[in-house]
């Protein structure tokens, strides 16, 4: 002979693990999507920042014979870049390594002596700072005849786009998984709240205040939205981890290696808490808008 | 069944008043027409009336549950038509009120149903048990304590309903065919539970159509028809016990 | 004064728009998940494509003056290839074109006629089949001395074991979003079969056979199924063309270009007679299951 | 109200017959202890005991919605303990129900929810309406026939489950206090409806505490009593009309 915590007993409610399960499904499915969002973007941010603020200039071609005499000159140009405001560095690319690209195309062993290489400097710029690139193209041809500036501007525009655009589609399909949690608690709030009309009803005619019956239908919906939520990232963690290990394994892309430290992957962790006071909200407005009706 | 604890003066002058109050539900026709009458503390009542005469729907607007269309209706010395909704939770609480269908609630046990009242109230949990336990023995379902409704059969529901109504030692007991689904014997048990709270100044109407239990235990008569009530006072003093109080209202009209 | 058509009314449910929404959103999901995982295996399959089955066959580079002496040479090589089993075409890349790729690394106009630029020819291989690498190269070099063959083994592993990882996800996602349906399908069923319990229980005791209740229920979910599978599915084509055009834009990494007459993608179509499938059994089975326990 | 289609021979011998059945709910005490009895075509019986004597229990065994803990039961000529799942519909469309609870269905009007067993049964949409326009009419319900049960008060929602009980003119008719919320002159209409059923050969077997009811009509009286069925016989014949064929049963026991 006992009497029981609460005269609702909503811990025996029949939608009790549908609300659960579709809380854990909803913040499974956004800590996916948001996961997905930030590992394409900042995939896209590296690409683009590995172009970005990147001129290549490049020197008439020499033969190896030539090679020492063309020294000097590529030294003034590197100069000249480096007093240039905006230019955070500028580095000639060793005439092995232009070989060695060569090679892909030339086959090995296959480039003589003789053939005139043009010598390239790799300058990196100061991040956002756009110069005026006509005016560095006429300085450097005045100390080096024939030196050239070649942008990477085309590429990296796309690139620029490209990112834009997938973080958009991030973004909405966040969005989109927000909504669908914050409609699918309305409902299952509702339809439960539904199911306990009656109880409600009575509870209000006896003289409860609004307050007593809203509380018990916020802490159970509360619990149920946490415990969903956190089994819900649980779940998603699982997934990511996995996820992680085979891309791991493939650098084609360069995908960014993830990890859990990430800042914005440990927002994540409040997931089951933004469900939670979805829930409580959801709660909170539906049983005072049937309180309402009543008399 | 002893409700030991007893008040010294009443806490207000008039327990219901209605003032030419018409009722009427959404596009039908009037339930009630022009109602006016009096219950003063420690009355007894009789509310009768044929099958859909408006019975409940007064009782409703006793116990708050309804609004009327028209008039006005003051309970306890307040004017309820004009009161603020956050002050009904604490009128309600006076108001003990037998359903005409319980209105039970399934997943708690009769020991549960019945002290809901008191769990409103923020009563401690011991003192909770023990009183509703006697209260259902009383009414014959010690052996039910632990039931859940829809493992009792009907009278044995209405039983449970009355305790439940009757455990907060209300100021109004408003009951809605009490003795519907129970027989004779019980009914009058029920009356005597009803008589001793009327002794320590809870004000009682009964409505029923039972004409037997109307006959047997005399008292004044509150009588629906078309939409209109008419007070009729027993024709001889009553012949039990002769410890309801009945106090006869001025009535309306 | 009319009779309604069904006593049970259902399509005056609460549930009923938490049914067809819930349905809808996974229709969508599911089909975002399909065309997702279409599209980036597609993807990854046409790059590989492109490069499965393809050999490059070198040839000692030659000046400008010897290109016509060298084409002898050429000829030979592809008539040679071509002779062999397993290769489906061989094709000498024009000297322009060459060049072309030449001067992304030495700048146009930095090309001296007496450069010697290698020859390389295409091959192609037929599908599926694994030719002797060391024997053809034995075999070329015989006939023209200096010719070698150049293998994309290593990208191609890579690309096809990135394929096999995307399409396992993706794969998975369908299945754990296949699987939500199904159980969100279920649990909204079973609470509006608890709401509607009392009226199972009244058509069951005045003698309403069990086939008549259950038609009922399951013409009512199949329905709501319906309409929210295809309002998902038309949310979830309009999300895809829109997707559709953005990728259009960029081509960086040759995605392809989504048609919905793609056979996969029409097969997306039968995502909510599936659901409406799922939904039906659901249904059947949920009822059949509250009246085996009626007396 | 006339139910104007009268059989010939009748389609079976016996209506109800229990053989020494007894009842126990799961972990509860005996409910029917060790009770027999047979009901023949066109008998007419009241079904009495107090409250929780297991009146309603007795009935759900024989509209087949409780299975007996022991014995046997035979309902028109069959073996209905033994029967197989899919022959009981069949033997529930003979039997109309008057639920202490009413059960309508919340959600139909009262035309539709008359309606039902016909709908069940498969009739035409046109015939059903007049013949349930003309039976509601005839219980007083002419006005409501579109509202839905939370809008009628409990005498008319029991008029709208004694309605749904006689629409499908069944030849067993089980009602469960069917006047608890009626006032007398219409339980004696509603008495006379079951009346001229029963002259058409239905076999009537209502439940009441209504001892006003059961004295003012005589008719043999089953009475349950701790766990025990007896029957018994009217002192004299009906002083009604003298149309209630009630036929003496062969009480068990
Ligand atoms: N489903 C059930 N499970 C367990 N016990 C039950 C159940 N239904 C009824 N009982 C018990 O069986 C006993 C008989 O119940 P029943 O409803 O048949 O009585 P009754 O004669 O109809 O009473 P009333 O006149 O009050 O309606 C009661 O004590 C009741 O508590
Ligand atoms: N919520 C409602 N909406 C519309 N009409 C209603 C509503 N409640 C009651 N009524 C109508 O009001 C009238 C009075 O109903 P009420 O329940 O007050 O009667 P009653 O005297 O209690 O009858 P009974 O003795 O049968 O319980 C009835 O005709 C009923 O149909
Ligand atoms: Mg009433
Ligand atoms: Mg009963």
């Amino acid at each position: 002979m006992s009497l029981a915590r609460s005269e609702l007993q909503l811990h025996r409610d029949p939608t009790r693990r549908m609300v659960g399960f579709l809380i854990g499904a909803m913040v499974y499915l956004a800590a996916l999507a948001v996961t997905g969002g930030l590992m394409v973007g900042t995939t896209i941010n590296r690409w683009s920042d590995d172009l970005r603020g990147n001129l290549t200039v490049q020197l008439p071609g020499v033969t190896a014979a030539g090679a020492a005499e063309a020294t000097g000159r590529i030294d003034t140009v590197v100069s000249t870049l480096l007093e240039t405001q905006g230019v955070a560095g500028a580095r000639a690319l060793p005439r092995r390594e232009l070989l060695s690209l060569l090679e892909r195309w030339l086959g090995r062993g296959n480039i003589p002596d003789d053939l005139p290489i043009p010598a390239l400097i790799d300058v990196t710029l100061e991040p956002g700072v756009r110069i005026d690139l006509d005016d560095l193209q006429r300085r450097l041809a005045r100390e080096v005849p024939g030196a050239r500036i070649s942008d990477n501007g085309i590429v990296l525009d796309r690139l620029v786009r490209l990112a834009h655009s997938v973080q958009a589609a991030a973004l909405a399909i966040v969005l989109l998984v927000g909504l669908a949690a914050v409609a699918i608690i309305t409902f299952v709030t509702r339809a439960g709240l539904a199911m306990h009309h009656e109880t409600i009803e009575l509870l209000h005619l006896i003289g409860a205040r609004n307050n007593y019956i809203a509380r018990q239908f916020v802490r159970h919906v509360v619990g149920v939205a946490l415990v969903g939520g956190i089994l819900g990232l649980l779940a998603a963690a699982g997934t990511i981890l996995g996820l992680a290990r085979v891309a791991a394994d493939i650098d084609v892309f360069r995908w960014p290696t993830i990890s859990l430290a990430d800042p914005q992957l440990v927002a994540l962790l409040t997931l089951p808490l933004v469900a939670a006071v979805i829930a409580m909200v959801t709660a909170r407005l539906t049983v005072a808008g049937a309180l309402r009706r009543l008399p | 069944m002893r409700f030991c604890a007893t008040r010294g003066a009443p806490e207000f002058v008039l327990v219901v008043r209605f003032e030419h109050v018409g009722l009427r539900y959404e596009n039908g026709p009037n339930v009630l027409d022009d109602v006016s009458f009096t219950l003063e503390p420690g009355s007894f009542h009789f509310l009768t009336g044929p099958s859909g005469a408006g019975k409940t729907s007064l009782l409703k607007l006793m116990y708050l549950a309804q609004r009327p269309t028209k008039g006005r209706i003051v309970m306890f010395d307040r004017d309820v038509t004009a009161a603020k909704r956050r002050d009904l939770p604490g009128l309600r609480r006076r108001i003990g009120v037998v359903f005409q269908d319980f209105r039970l609630l399934n997943h708690l046990t009769a020991l549960e149903n019945v002290a809901l009242p008191l769990r409103i109230a923020g009563a401690k949990r011991r003192q909770i048990e023990a009183h509703v336990s006697e209260l259902l023995a009383w009414v014959g379902l010690s052996g039910q304590l632990e039931a859940k409704p829809p493992t009792l059969s009907d009278g044995e529901k209405q039983r449970v309903a009355i305790a439940r109504a009757v455990i907060g030692r209300p100021r109004l007991l408003l009951a809605d065919e009490p003795t519907g689904n129970i027989d004779l014997d019980q009914g009058l048990r029920v009356l005597r539970l009803f008589e001793e709270l009327n002794k320590i100044g809870t004000t009682v109407v009964i409505a029923t159509h039972d004409r037997s239990l109307v006959s047997t235990i005399r008292l004044p008569e509150l009588r629906l028809a078309e939409g209109r009530l008419t007070v009729h006072q027993p024709a001889r003093a009553q012949p039990t016990e002769g410890s309801t109080r009945a106090v006869p209202s001025r009535g309306g009209l």
